[in-house]
Order: structure tokens, then C-alpha cells, then sequence
């Protein structure tokens, strides 16, 4: 099988080839910064089904997912959007009416989990935990579990160290790695073999990127691969790890991008206004999901002021004192 | 009324965290009033404190107020901008998480300083869901100090929680040890009616100060669990240069603070 | 304890203030990169002994350590000077006469062992190693280690996979974690508080500083707080690791820092030479090591035509064209 | 002597593993002459092969030959600079891990392909210590496919390794798997003399291609345990382009080829 030297394509190309109704997927970002904004859009137009979500702390992403009805399975950390809706407000209706199966982690053992799958081993450890409902409740009962060959048989597990108390530690948690079928990141710059640079805080995306079979790359900047070269110490992802390469300017919006634009408080708290009523968050996702074709068809129907008003400043990477209440 | 103080349960809260964090500390800190804390210990009492967040971020330079803990507003000029693995295990390895003190904020408490982020009501099927762990388990299991700001209810002062996500002193005694983890939790909770502390070997809350103002009667009557109000004495009000560096130097635009 | 802001001192007291007999020490770099040589000659200088050295591939360091006699025990994945001595040679008669105890693991295990000190877990998991006498034969008997605390009671674990067959592994590797009392390492760029920059590949340099009760940190540049501020995605140690910083240009000398100069092969080779026999080799540690007070002293034998030659081009970051057979 | 061949051994042998690296391919290399063929690959048959380092370096630009895998010449424009964290991880992960080849060298080899650089001699008091593992044992442990160079003497092609360092067939059959590793292992082995590969069923290594002007016997004198040479026949000897690019393009100064 080989692999293309030059992956870009389409992102409605990218996302109808690598995400199926059923696939478990995970997306970058946190809460209110460089989530895939774009592809989870995209995902919602092409009315993906049965999608089963490992989330950190995905806010923005993962409510919009949840809203449009195409996640039926969650493992998570943490669900919020900071100031603008410090609960998400559509996963916590879908959790409270039992629209979908949710089982809690921390964030560190989101993470673990990740880099376990990164690292291609069965587990990770940890000394987090220990007499924690986290470790009790199961999200997902034991036959699930054991009718679904995808979902690990037991939620953790906790062992004897067996090195002694080396390390002082009596005991010791294994959390159970990922490996998604596909992740979803936004990049500032990406070249077209695949090669990743973020910016600022990486969050979990390298090790989310590293332990999925395919990963789909949404890049503010596609640039040449020389580009990319004049220096490799900044650049987290390299090209083996991903199958598509999607441009996609402002694709995080309204979600921040670290060095490009801030994140747009005002939409956000629209959206967490429409969130409250089923009826009014399908009318907010009528318009600016499934009535534009594409992220740049929405980011016109934003507009150009709202968009300047959230670029960012050169010398701090955020949009100065912007209006944010 | 001529005592009524001259702040709001906001201020008097933040002075009272922020008093609590020496120089040297590195300062895990949550979203809202966790933050505007940190960042008012670094301008009054402790400057060499050192702002920290789970994203990745150490020591940021917090010219504006960030809105969540990946705001972009924590990456400029950090001494470094890492990653959620390396943020956590920073504080889950001994040698410098010792050096840290978590404030964080919770849904519910109780006497053991055990919090619930995650629902009230049933997991599998819960009345009303909150956003979760996020880190708050993960730095209750690894670092010594922890600073919790809470609403002083009595639904949020409980007898039992609806779901235990983030381990105070579990049953109190050793049973925080017993279970595996190092010595830490909650230390200090900081509510709108006073300050409370454990004691070390019951691992139970008790009320260290009421703000002016508040009796042990209202502190009482707002907590479910039986509270030890008996050491209790009143806190010393936030001082003009406390509330001055508070307001005009850390929330000009009052966006944590509030009117 | 409070943390001092400033952490400069000059190299010999910070060996004198953390290196002790007995100390248990890992060293930064790689075979002929980026070895702390500086703070190598400065401990044999300081006649320290009994040292238990972690190390992967830490050639060049290594084999001074070893044929100064200051190393006792000894835990490596490899002992190489790349080309100069495809074996290091002092190691390996050290070995072959039983001067030293020595232990064997591979490259991953060693980098495994130090990021689980790092991340404070006790051990980590791998599917190395199953089947090879590194897992077998262990070269600190168990006598030895149930009678020193340092050392962990087991070398290596094998346990059947707690999650099933997850990850396609019925069977885990765990390798024990490491927390040197103190990791030496050579930067390209500190900080005063001790912030660091690495530029080019970092090996298991993050790693070993993080796993570490205290580090020395060596640089070729002390800069202002501000200077690495400007970037801190390249800033990979930040300071609350670090107990000294030391101004020591050259530092890795003769070893390679990219972007600074390249390695000296020709001072290399003479090193092997001398290593052949015991008494070259004093006459040379007698001369380059406890014949100069300091590494300026050493750098001055040198002499600055062979220190012209080895300077690093702008551009690639290495010598171009630099006579190297 | 009409027939001596127009190569030195070293460069028949570049050749013969460059030949087994597939476009495509992510190609670990070793030092000294693994990097070499790694090289004549990309400039000869596998364009857009990718040489990847265990300290951390994907897809660097090669434009001296480095001298170690730690040399500043592989950190030049490469795809992203890393650690040996990240390198093992990239094949330990079977994502990854399985589009890997790895090129290595070794002191001892046996009949399944287990590789010894660690001793000869007992392990406590070696006659003769090895530089040890090094990435080799991971390597062996992690990838699909592994090239391993060879000088084909009685003391190296050996019945028992006096240390197994890194991990072949183990002995043969299913042990490799029984033991816990995935498929892997050395897969083909080239040496001044031939080309060796393993039978499927059994691991056991037996004799593929034989040089031009190298007899089997050669080969069965030179090896202590019993090789298969049924199977054998003559290898393809380099063809003038091949060396012309090996030779001007890929180590113009003989550094890795010696005179």
C-alpha cells in the first residue's frame, strides 16, 4: 500500500472517505481553542451517524457533534466551552435523557490513553485515581463491552506495583490506550504530504494523531515542504501519520487559533444561548451548518467585520483587548 | 449597617485564596475565580509565584484575563507551552508536583473535601450533568495543596456525593493512603461566607474563618454535613492595597469580578 | 525551600554542590552529540567515585567517566562513539575485567525508564525485548539490589495483559522507572532561572532532567528570561526542573551542538588511541583532564584552529566539507 | 581471473539490501554501511523512501554522510526533529511500525536470525564486550522487515549466540510469537559472500543468492551451524549505474566504502 506523496484534498472529500457512520473518531483542540470547527461541520452535513467520540476536553466540537445527533457513544474528561457555556448544554441534555452512552475519564488519563495508543502498547499507568467514582462507575456495562470487539473489555484497572514500593507507590492504575479510527485536527501550517506545525499549546492532538489508524488535517497555511524544513525542531507531526491534508483558513473558527485569530465570545454565546431549547439549536444549525455548502460559504455568513474584529494581534497571538463579555 | 464590608463575596474570596499562596509556588489553576486568585497572589504577596496551567503552559505572562484554561492569552511568553501529558505529569512526579498548589472550583463537597464536578442524580441517568473531571481528579490524586472555591449551600455542602470524581481524604483517617494515593486533596476551602481547613488526622472540615459580617450560625446553616465551628475565628478583611492591586491591576473590566 | 530565581553558578561548585561519591548520575546527549564534556571532565577533575551511571547511548561522556575510575555501577543500552569507536573502549575493558558492574537494556527501554521517572509512575510498558537475554540476564544480582534501596528489585517484569488481547498484545514488558539524584545536560540556549533551549534532536535529554532530584544544566548561550520567551514552543525543560545553570561555551567539546560546531574527529580518534592502553590513556587524562583548571583552560590546548575547523555553517548547522577520515 | 568482479565486497553488499528497500518504505538505519544502502536507495531505486533515525529524525536531507545516528548531518531539514521516545514509539506503534524497514549489523547471528552485539564470552566476565543493544533489540522486537549486514565468517554465523541481544525467530516455529512479539525479526541478511532469507515455517535461514564468483561451499565453509543452500542461486551483480551512483553520488570520499 502505498502512500501518496500528496494528500491534499477537499475536506467534504476527506471526511466522506476516511468517516462511516459507526467509526470512532476524536478531534484536537480544547475547549474554546483549535478545535476542527470545519470538519465537525462537514461531519454534521453529511449526517454521519453512530459516532463513538474520545474527548479530553473538546468543548466546542463535541457539543456541535452531540447537538446534530451523531454521536451515540462518548468517552470523555470534560465537557465545556470556559466562560461561554461552562457545561456544554446539548451533552448535558443528551446525557440527561439518555440519548447517549457517556463514560467519564480525567483529563490526564484521556491523554494517557491517547499516547498508550501512540506508543502502541496496551496501557499506560498512572497514580491517578485510586478511590475515585471514575474508577467504580462504568459508563458501558460489561456486555457491551463484550459484544463490541472496539471497546476494551473493563474500563481500568488497578494492579500491585510489581517492582515493590519503587517509586513509593503501592499500587498503580492502567488506563487502556485508543487508537480512533480517525482524528480530527486544526494546524496552523501543514504541508501537502502532511507534515504538522502547531503553534502554542499542542493539547493531546500529537498523541491523538499518532494513535489513529487515519488522520484528517485541516491547516490554516498549506505550505511547501521546504517551508516546513528550515526548522523541524518545531514541527510535532510528521507526514507518515496522516492520509488527508485539507486547507481550510479559519477553520477552527469560532474556536481560537493560536497566532491567527481569537475566539468569537459573541457567536459562542449564541450558539450556548440556542443550545437551551432543542428547536431553537436545529434553527441556529440550519442556518450555519447544513444551510451554507461549506466553511467558506459560513464564514461569509459571519461576516468580514466580526472576523476582523477577532484577528489576531502579531506580537501576542490573540485579538487585544477585544470585547469579550 | 455600617459594617457592611466594602467588597463583594467575589473580592473577599480571591484575597482569601490568593493570602494563601506563598512565593516559589507553582499554581495549577482552573478556570474564572481560580485564575483572577493566582493572578492576584503574583501582584500582592507572592511574586515569584508561578502561574500553571493543565493545557501545558508554565508561568504565562497574563497581560488579559483568559476565558478557559487554553485561552491563547496563557501561551504568550510562558517559559514553555507543552502539552497535557507533560502538564500532568509535572505534577504527578514528586519532585516538582510537591511544589504545587491546585485551585480549583466544584459542584459539590464533602466533609472529607471530596469533590463532585461530574452529575446530581443517578450517573447512568442524571438529573443534571456537569462538565466532569477535566484535570480535577488527576491533581487531587497528585499534588499536597489544593485550594477549592465553592458556594456556601447546603445542597453543595453535602452529607454524601451524588458521584466522587476528584479524592479529598475519601473516608478521612488513612483511608486516602490506603487506597493508593499520596498525601494531598483539598486543603483549603474558600466560600462566600468564610474559610475552612482539615484536620490532619480525622481528614474532617472545619471552619478556620468567617468572613465579617457572617456568623457560625449562617455558616452552619448553609452546610448539610456536621461542621467543627469551634476554632473558628473572624477572617481579617481584605485590605484597601489588597482590593486596589484586585481591582485595577488583575479585572479592570470586572469579567470574573462582576458588577 | 524556596527556589531561587537565579540559578547561575560556575560549573565547579555546582559539581561540587550535587555531585557526591556515590551519587547516582545520568549524563545527556548522544554517542558524539551533545555530550555535557565539560561537566564529565570536571567530575573526573573532582576526583568523584563510585558514581552508578544511568545511561542509553552516551558515548563520548561515558568512556572518560569510565576510564577516570569514577564509575562503580553502571545501568546502558549502548556504548559507542559512533565511527571514532564503534565500541568505547575504556568500557569495554572496564567490563571485560570486572572493574565495573554492568547492566544491560536497550535504547527504549533506557528512554521508557527515564520518561517513567519523569512522568512519577514506577514503571512503563513495552513490547520489547521478550525473548532476548536483556529480559533473562541481569547484571546487578538480587542480593545486590534487596541490599541498596537505589537500586529497584527486579530488572525487568513480564505480565500477561490485564485488558485481554487490547492492543493485539496478550503479554506487556514493564521497565522500572529511573530518578537519578542528578542529570548533567548541555543546552544550546539557558535561561538564569534555567529555562532551556535545545535545538536538533533532544535524545532522552527532557526526559532524564525531568526524572531528576536535581539537574546541572552546561549551555553555550546564557540568555535573558526575555529571549526564550519570545518562543517557548521551542523551550522543552522549563525551570522548576533545574537546580544550576553554568555559562560553559564549548561545553559539549568534542562533541557536536547543532547549529554551534560540529564533533572533532580527529581529537576523537586520539582519544581512541590512547584508550588502548591504560597507561596512554592516563598520560592523556593526565594532560587534557587534570592538566587545565577548567574547560577554558582545555579549549586553549585545543587551540583555536582546530575549534575554526569544527565551527558549524549557518545554513546546514554542521561543518560542511570537514575533513573527517 | 576474467571474471573478478568491477566491486569491492562493500559495495555489492550496499546494493543488495538498497535493492530490498521498496519506495515508500521508512527505512531505520543503523550506522556505517546501513546508512550507506539506505542512501543508494533513495538515489537508485526507492525515490520516496524516507530514512529515519532512532534519535528522533524523520526524513532527514542527507547531503553528508553522517558518522553516527546522533550526527548534527541528520538533524539538517528533516521532517521534524524528535526524540528516542518518539522513534521507538513511531514503531512500536503497528500503525506506523508496520511501514517501517529497519538496517542494522551485528557481531553473531544464528540460524533464526537472533543477533548478538552484546558479548562473546560469558555475559558476567565477556572475552570480549560489544558496544550492547543499543535500538537494535526494539527494532528486531517492533518492525516487520530487517536487513541485517554481515562479514560472513565460522565465529559470526554461529549454533548458539553467547548472548541474545535482539530477538529473531527466537527458535523457529511459533516461539517468536509465543514469546510475545509480533512478526519480525531479520528477514534477509546480507554478507560479502550472499544474500541469506528465512523459511516461513521454520525461521531457519538459508541461502537465496550467492555472488558472482562465490560458491555454496564458500558459503557452508564460513557459516558453523547447517544452512540450507538448496534454493541458492547467483546473485544479479551490481549494474554500472548502480555503482556510478553509489560511488559519485552517495560517498564520493569512500568514507563508509574505504579504498
Amino acid at each position: 500500500m502505498e502512500t501518496p506523496m500528496d494528500k491534499t484534498m477537499p475536506l467534504h472529500e476527506a471526511i466522506q472517505l476516511y468517516v462511516k457512520n459507526g467509526s470512532h473518531i476524536s478531534i484536537g483542540g480544547f475547549t474554546l481553542t483549535r478545535n476542527p470547527m470545519a470538519a465537525v461541520y462537514e461531519i454534521i452535513r453529511q449526517n454521519i451517524r453512530d459516532l463513538h467520540l474520545y474527548a479530553h476536553s473538546n468543548g466546542a466540537g463535541l457539543d456541535e457533534l452531540i447537538g446534530a445527533g451523531c454521536i451515540s457513544k462518548l468517552e470523555i474528561a470534560y465537557a465545556g466551552i470556559g466562560k461561554a457555556a461552562p457545561t456544554c448544554i446539548r451533552f448535558a441534555r443528551a446525557v440527561q435523557n439518555k440519548e447517549i452512552l457517556c463514560e467519564d475519564y480525567s483529563n490526564y488519563m484521556m491523554s494517557l490513553r491517547f499516547m498508550a495508543g501512540a506508543m502502541g502498547v496496551p496501557f499506560l499507568p498512572t497514580l491517578s485515581g485510586f478511590g475515585s467514582d471514575i474508577l467504580t462507575r462504568w459508563g458501558f456495562s460489561e456486555s457491551l463491552r463484550e459484544s463490541d470487539p472496539k471497546i476494551v473489555n473493563k474500563k481500568l484497572v488497578v494492579i500491585d506495583n510489581p517492582f515493590g514500593n519503587w517509586a513509593e507507590a503501592e499500587k498503580v492504575l492502567l488506563v487502556p490506550a485508543i487508537n480512533p479510527d480517525v482524528t480530527l485536527i486544526h494546524v496552523q501550517k501543514a504541508d501537502s504530504m502532511g507534515t504538522c506545525r502547531i503553534q502554542g499549546l499542542t493539547f493531546a492532538d500529537i498523541e491523538q494523531a499518532k494513535a489513529s489508524r487515519n488522520v484528517i488535517v485541516t491547516c490554516e497555511e498549506l505550505v511547501e515542504k521546504e517551508n516546513l524544513r528550515q526548522n523541524p525542531d518545531l514541527n510535532q507531526i510528521p507526514f507518515l501519520h496522516v492520509s488527508a491534508v485539507c486547507h481550510v483558513p479559519m477553520g477552527a473558527y469560532p474556536t481560537a487559533v493560536y497566532g491567527y485569530y481569537d475566539y468569537d465570545s459573541q457567536y459562542l454565546k449564541k450558539v450556548g444561548r440556542a443550545a437551551k431549547t432543542e428547536e431553537a439549536f436545529k434553527t441556529y444549525q440550519d442556518t450555519y451548518i447544513y444551510g451554507v455548502k461549506n466553511h467558506s460559504e459560513f464564514l461569509n455568513l459571519i461576516g468580514k467585520d466580526r472576523l476582523r474584529a477577532i484577528a489576531a494581534d502579531p506580537e501576542t497571538g490573540y485579538s487585544v483587548n477585544m470585547k469579550r463579555d | 449597617m455600617n459594617k457592611a464590608p466594602a467588597y463583594t463575596p467575589k473580592e473577599i474570596m480571591t484575597i482569601m485564596a490568593a493570602r494563601e499562596i506563598k512565593n516559589n509556588d507553582i499554581v495549577f489553576s482552573g478556570t474564572g475565580i481560580s485564575m483572577l486568585a493566582a493572578m492576584a497572589a503574583k501582584k500582592i504577596n507572592a511574586p515569584d509565584s508561578v502561574i500553571f496551567f493543565e493545557t501545558g503552559a508554565m508561568d504565562s505572562l497574563l497581560e488579559e484575563i483568559p476565558f478557559a484554561v487554553a485561552d491563547p492569552r496563557i501561551m504568550y511568553r510562558a517559559a514553555a507551552n507543552s502539552s497535557l501529558a507533560d502538564a500532568f505529569a509535572t505534577m504527578q512526579n514528586r519532585i516538582t508536583g510537591d511544589k504545587v498548589i491546585a485551585v480549583l472550583g466544584a459542584a459539590q463537597i464533602d466533609i472529607y473535601g471530596n469533590l463532585n464536578t461530574t452529575c446530581i442524580g443517578d450517573y447512568e441517568s442524571p438529573r443534571i450533568r456537569f462538565p466532569g473531571s477535566g484535570g480535577g481528579c488527576d491533581v487531587l490524586s497528585f499534588v499536597p495543596r489544593c485550594i477549592a472555591f465553592m458556594q456556601h449551600e447546603r445542597q453543595k455542602f453535602v452529607r454524601k456525593l451524588d458521584y466522587l470524581t476528584s479524592p479529598g481524604q475519601l473516608a478521612g483517617g488513612d483511608t486516602r493512603k490506603k487506597a493508593g494515593l499520596r498525601p494531598g486533596g483539598v486543603s483549603i476551602v474558600v466560600t462566600n461566607l468564610g474559610v475552612m481547613r482539615f484536620d490532619k488526622d480525622t481528614g474532617r472540615m472545619y471552619l478556620d474563618k468567617f468572613y465579617p459580617g457572617i456568623t457560625q450560625d449562617d455558616i452552619l446553616s448553609n452546610t448539610e454535613f456536621k461542621m467543627d465551628v469551634s476554632k473558628a475565628s473572624e477572617a481579617d478583611p481584605p485590605t484597601e492595597t489588597e482590593l486596589k492591586i484586585l481591582r485595577e491591576d488583575c479585572d479592570p473590566q470586572r469579567l470574573i469580578l462582576g458588577p
